[in-house]
């Protein structure tokens, strides 16, 4: 096992409270759209740190990495194309609308 | 092209030779390939059965070129399956201008038909040959779906949404209407009959059957039986807006938006009154979620639509 | 001293950490509700044999089909050739003395047995009657049937399968023998690999599904209801998210099989082999891609429709080029049509007729007019029925002498095998007829003027239940009473043959050699 | 692979094995939760106003609070897990145990928080008195917020009992190293939870808090 340095752990550890600090002052600035994105977007540092220095994937074969990689995948195609369903669904919304 | 034997499926309207020429294509073409695969099959099976004295010198156990080959044939031949498919579907769901209109409400265990004037049936279906229909499918239960083989046609009937398909009857006759969703215990017996008639006996059928006035007429009865009248009549002492006019003008809520009366509004602001609040009044209306059956609700639109 | 001759007792098999009984236990457990399931259909069949519904009323039918649904998907066909041959196979077929996870292994066994009760519980009650599909708003808010108990079962049976894919995966990847690379592994580890790859991917997607709907029905929150804010076809998104790919879980093992046995009684090799392991990842991938073409006419928006079509074009290449690769593995071989071989060559032909008429459903206007009618419960009975079940029965033949020891009867077998294929098409080619004329599925009562196709489907399946109560007697005669099988009774190339029939504890007394390719088998040297 | 393969009992081998085994189930978790993503993506793109309104109701300084706590039980985790690959028992079973510990606080914390909105009426089917705008999509939200949340509360529950039991072992036995391998595993189950909380964090208590 190769053992990572406890300073990088304290610095990821720094980064990810770091992190925490920025996205809620954010949340309470109004970027309109932008809020969801940027919520989202620091979440998904925040997990990549945690992911590649605390579960050490960064260390890891090229298999573990591909394993974490593919639940990812197999989310996106679900999110998509249900997504592309609802994203161009017409629906009628009452009965005497023209569809 | 190819039908089956008239007496077990017509084909009665006008997508069904278009589906039914696709679907012989592919069993022509299907056909082809299975009878194919099986003679080659065969002919190895004979001939290189054990002991036979064929020859058997150099057996490959690859082939690039022609497993290149047999995997790209497929496909090109797929991709035109996928286009004529897609063509045939599209068609199916363009809206025609100016169809006529007919509403058809699935439940356990009935297709609810009403007409645009107000005439109504059950698990029957009247229509005029050779002229357009926007059949507009809705449920008050669960799924099911709007089934008319003769026709080749299917739509499921979704909860909490409107649905539809347009077709065209080419021919008179008397053709099965089904359920094909599973909708529970009695889902083989949901359904009766679509009965294309000509015309002028159309118009004359329709005509003479609508007890109750048009669907507006109907409608206004309902707008008084589920109690509407008791707050926007205009003689109620209760604070609630005047319908008359509404449809189609600019609504001024009380969050600021301003939003057109079209059908999806009337109905929300039957079913949901907390969503969209008119400006100046007090959020009181009850929903009517529950209340109002989903043919309560094309009447109440018509009616107000008329208003 | 042989792994079945490792202990005697109850708890020596119960609690076996043993991949080899654990597969046997399976292979014990799927038997039974293979029958259950059975039985359901046999009462379907009779009940549709007059159009009237006269032997069972609508809720029985109901429940019936429901019941066959369930247990034919869940608690047969998905762990028959995967946790039976499977969990024999895989260690021995990579030369490896266990799984990665014995303990996980038998904790699976235990799991599905607990599902089992579930689903024997429901029966009890009083049943089911959604449909395998559990479509909300029916099993939500409209059945009065035991929906929560059943939807737990399968809830419980997907762990079971969770793990054994789990297994696999790690199996396969971490334990496989010096030498044994992922180009000279046999195709039916392929397979196995890449059924379990959709196993650890899909069947959570399930288990959450079925969670939210269970939720709905007891408590009227979700998100499914419309009522309540939510969308039925939302259920339906996530259903078949699952549902496809597990079509393909039933199928893939079910072409390992194949292939294994085609080489060995062709005696040549796979024709094609990496591009068939290709094939087998290129199936398992795009599977996940294609679920909405389930759902033509649900309301969903038509150009999703259209391109869930064509992607569901786009899985039927690998499948088309497994067909083609199999065939030609036949061009110059040494034939030998021993009973395996005839379920084996009965699969290739019954599958494609299934696929074949899964293009036209999957060609979006004829969907609409065949979707929910017979044609479809044809379709996939042609290949979950007449392929995959041939499959297993041909690898549970082809294996047989190296589980049990024993050879089987060979005449009978070939004759069962024929019976089946005979009885298959007569049950379930009508009803492509059928489907295409209008009736749709889920009825208990029909037209009478479909009433003939209706009596041919029928007699059909008692044909068909005959040719699988064939095996079921004479394996098990077989397995007390056949002639002792020598360890590679089929001079077949396997690193499962290296060993001694049936093998021992630990699989190999000494590691064999890998061979540089799989299956080098030469037609010119025929085997006496 | 290799020799050990069949001897099965190099220690790198095994807890690479673990590892990979661990990993694999960990994508079942992603799928799992997968679901109640998109469900949550659904609800909010129907309605994207009453679900700002909903996550007002929320407590948002508790969320952070705990966001904090847990991404500290992660640090001290991590070092767990190194303690165990030294074979340094002392430091591994003081780790677990301040591991349990802010997995216990951050339960706590949850708790109070259910404890509140159950005080205010939030809570959908059992005590949902909210009578203001978007009734029916504040209702929605917070069915996903007791699930989703409530389901990383039992994931939670069940690696504060593995911590624990791995504890318990270490300080019976002394040879930590043959539970490297366990250790490992659990560090990585626990970080996998950790990283759920991370995306329900923004998604709960984030979406409006700009007046
Ligand atoms: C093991 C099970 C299995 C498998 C492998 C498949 C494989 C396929 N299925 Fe099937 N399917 C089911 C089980 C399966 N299916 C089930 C259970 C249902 C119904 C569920 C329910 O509603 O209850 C269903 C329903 C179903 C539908 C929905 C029908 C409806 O309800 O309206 C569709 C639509 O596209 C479809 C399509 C396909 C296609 C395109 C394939 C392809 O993968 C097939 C590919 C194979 C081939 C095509 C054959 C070989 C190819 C050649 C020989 C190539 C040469 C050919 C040419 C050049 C023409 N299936
Ligand atoms: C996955 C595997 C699988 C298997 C192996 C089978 C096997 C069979 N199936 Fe089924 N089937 C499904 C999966 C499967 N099915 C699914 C998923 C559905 C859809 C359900 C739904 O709509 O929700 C379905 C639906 C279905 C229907 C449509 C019902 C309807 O829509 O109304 C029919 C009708 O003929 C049918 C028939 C059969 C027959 C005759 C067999 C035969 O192959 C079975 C043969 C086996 C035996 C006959 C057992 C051995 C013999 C005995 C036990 C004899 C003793 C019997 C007595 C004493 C009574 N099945
Ligand atoms: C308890 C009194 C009450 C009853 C009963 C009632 N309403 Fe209303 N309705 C109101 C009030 C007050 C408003 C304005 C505030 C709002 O939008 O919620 C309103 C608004 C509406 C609007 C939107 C009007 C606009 O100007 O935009 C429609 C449409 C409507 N109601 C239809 C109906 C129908 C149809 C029924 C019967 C099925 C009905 N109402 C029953 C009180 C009532
Ligand atoms: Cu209505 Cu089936
Ligand atoms: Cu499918």
């Amino acid at each position: 096992m190769t053992k990572s340095p406890a300073r990088a752990y304290w610095i990821t550890w720094a980064a990810l409270l770091g992190l925490l600090a920025a996205t809620f002052a954010l949340a309470h600035v109004r970027l309109g759209n932008l809020n969801a994105a940027v919520g989202i977007a620091i979440g998904a540092v925040k997990a990549l740190l945690v992911v590649l220095f605390f579960m050490k994937l960064r260390s890891a074969s090229t298999l573990l990495v591909v394993f974490a990689v593919a639940g990812l995948i197999a989310l996106a195609v679900l999110f998509g194309l249900s997504g592309a369903d609802y994203a161009t669904r017409t629906t009628t919304p009452a009965p005497w609308s023209s569809p | 092209m190819t039908h089956p034997p008239e007496w077990l499926l017509p084909a009665a309207s006008e997508g069904a030779g278009r589906i039914d020429a696709l679907f012989f294509s592919l069993l022509a073409l299907t056909g082809f390939v299975a009878v194919a695969i099986a003679l080659v099959a065969l002919v190895f099976c004979v001939k290189y059965r054990r002991g036979s004295a064929a020859d058997r010198s150099d057996p490959p156990s690859q082939l690039k070129a022609l497993e290149i080959a047999w995997s790209t044939i497929p496909l090109v031949i797929f991709i035109g399956i996928f286009v004529w498919g897609a063509r045939v579907y599209a068609s199916l769901y363009q809206p025609a201008d100016g169809a006529m209109k007919v509403f058809a409400v699935g439940k356990q265990w009935m297709w609810r038909i009403e007409h645009a004037n107000g005439r109504r049936e059950i698990d029957e279906l009247h229509l005029p040959v050779d002229e357009p229909v926007r059949i507009v499918i809705a449920t008050e239960d669960v799924i099911h779906s709007f089934y008319i083989p003769a026709f080749r046609v299917k739509q499921d009937a979704v909860p909490g949404r409107y649905t539809g398909l347009t077709v065209t009857p080419t021919r008179v006759g008397t053709y099965e209407l089904l359920c094909s969703e599973y909708c529970g215990t009695d889902h083989a017996r949901m359904g009766g009959h679509v009965i294309v008639m000509p015309k002028a006996q159309f118009a004359k059928w329709l005509a003479e059957g609508a007890p109750a006035g048009s669907m507006a007429a109907q409608g206004k009865a309902t707008f008084q039986r589920l109690g509407c009248t008791g707050c926007h009549d205009p003689r109620s002492s209760l604070h609630a807006p005047e319908l008359a006019g509404l449809f189609g003008r600019a609504v001024h809520l009380q969050d600021g938006r301003t939003v057109i009366a079209d059908e999806a509004y009337i109905r929300d602001s039957i079913l949901l009154p907390k969503k969209d609040v008119v400006a100046g009044f007090e959020p009181v209306m009850p929903s009517y979620q529950g209340q109002a059956s989903e043919g309560d609700l094309l009447e109440l639109i018509a009616y107000l639509r008329a208003q | 001293m042989s792994y079945l001759t490792e202990g005697f007792t109850l708890g020596s098999w119960l609690f076996t950490k043993d991949h080899k009984r654990i597969g046997i236990l399976y292979a014990l457990a799927i038997t039974v509700f293979f029958f259950l399931g059975g039985i359901a259909a046999t009462l379907i069949r009779l009940e549709l044999a007059t159009p009237a519904g006269d032997l069972v009323g609508a809720d029985t039918y109901n429940k019936l089909f429901t019941l066959h649904g369930v247990v034919m998907v869940w608690f047969f066909l998905i762990p028959s050739i995967p946790s039976t041959l499977g969990n024999f196979l895989v260690p021995l077929m990579i030369g490896a003395r266990e799984v990665a996870f014995p303990r996980l292994n038998i904790l699976s066994w235990w799991i599905y047995v607990l599902g089992g009760l579930f689903v024997v519980a429901t029966l009890v009650l009083g049943g089911v009657d959604t449909g395998w599909t559990f479509y909300t708003p029916y099993s939500t808010m409209f059945s009065n049937s035991y929906v929560v108990m059943a939807a737990a079962g399968v809830f419980v049976v997907g762990f079971s399968s969770i793990l054994t894919g789990l297994n696999f995966i790690v199996t396969i990847h971490r334990m496989r023998a010096p030498g044994m690379t992922w180009f000279r592994m046999p195709l039916f580890v392929w397979a196995m690999y890449a059924t379990s790859l959709i196993l650890v991917l899909a069947t959570p997607v399930l288990a959450m599904t079925l969670t939210l709907m269970a939720v709905e029905r007891l408590w009227h929150v979700g998100i499914f209801d419309p009522a309540l804010g939510g969308d039925p076809l939302l259920f339906q998104h996530l259903f078949w998210f699952y549902s496809h790919p597990a079509v393909y879980i039933m199928v893939l093992p079910a072409m390992g099989v194949a292939s294994e046995v085609i080489t060995c009684f062709a005696r040549k090799r796979v024709f094609g082999y990496r591009f068939m392991a290709y094939a087998i990842l290129g199936i398992a991938g795009f599977g996940f891609l294609v679920w909405g073409h389930h759902m033509f006419v649900s309301g969903q928006s038509i150009y999703a429709g259209m391109v869930f079509s064509l992607l569901s074009y786009m899985v039927a290449v690998p499948s088309a080029i497994k067909v083609f690769n199999w065939t030609a593995t036949l061009y110059k071989g040494s034939i030998e049509f021993s009973a395996p071989m005839i379920y084996a060559l009965g699969f290739v032909g019954l599958f494609t007729i299934g696929g074949l008429t899964g293009l036209f459903l999957a060609a979006l206007a004829v969907d609409v007019h065949l979707t929910d009618t017979y044609f479809v419960v044809a379709h996939f009975h042609y290949i979950m029925v007449g392929g995959t079940v041939m499959a297993y029965f041909g690898g549970l033949h082809f294996w047989w002498p190296k589980v049990t020891g024993r050879m089987y009867p060979e005449t009978l077998a070939r004759v069962a095998a024929l019976v089946m294929f005979f009885g298959f098409n007569l049950t379930f080619f009508p009803q492509y007829i059928l489907g295409y004329l209008g009736m749709p599925r889920r009825y208990h009562e029909y037209s009478p003027d479909l009433q003939l196709l209706n009596v041919l489907s029928s007699a059909g399946a008692s044909i068909l239940a005959v040719g699988y109560l064939m095996p079921l007697a004479y394996l098990t005669w077989a397995m007390f009473h056949g002639k002792r099988a020598p360890s590679n009774p089929w001079h077949a190339k396997g690193l499962e043959w290296a060993t001694t029939s049936p093998p021992p504890k630990d699989n190999f007394d000494a590691m064999p050699e890998v061979p540089r390719v799989p299956y080098e088998y030469d037609p010119r040297e025929t085997p006496a | 692979m290799s020799e050990q393969a069949l001897s099965a009992s190099g220690r790198e081998w095994r807890s690479e094995t673990v590892s990979l085994g661990m990993w694999v189930f960990l994508l079942t978790e992603v799928m799992f939760f997968g679901v109640l993503f998109l469900a949550y993506f659904h609800v909010r793109h129907g309605d994207p106003e009453g679900f700002g309104i909903a996550s007002r109701h929320v407590h948002e300084w508790l969320g952070t609070l705990n966001t904090a706590i847990l991404l500290t039980s992660s640090l001290s985790m991590a070092f767990a897990v190194r303690a165990a690959a030294e074979d340094d028992r002392k430091a591994l079973l003081r780790l677990l145990i301040v591991t349990a510990l802010l997995g216990v606080a951050f339960l706590g914390v949850k708790g109070t928080e259910y404890f509140l909105e159950w005080n205010d009426g939030l809570v959908p089917r059992l005590n949902f008195e909210y009578a203001g705008p978007h009734p029916r999509t504040v209702a929605e939200f917070f069915f996903l917020y007791f699930v989703m949340t409530g389901v990383h509360a039992v994931h939670l529950t069940i690696g504060i009992g593995a911590v624990a039991w791995n504890a318990l072992r270490a300080r019976r036995d002394a040879h930590v190293a043959r539970r490297e391998d366990a250790i490992e595993a659990v560090g990585l189950y626990w970080h996998f939870v950790d990283v759920i909380w991370v995306f329900l964090y923004p998604l709960f208590y984030l979406v409006l808090l700009y007046r």
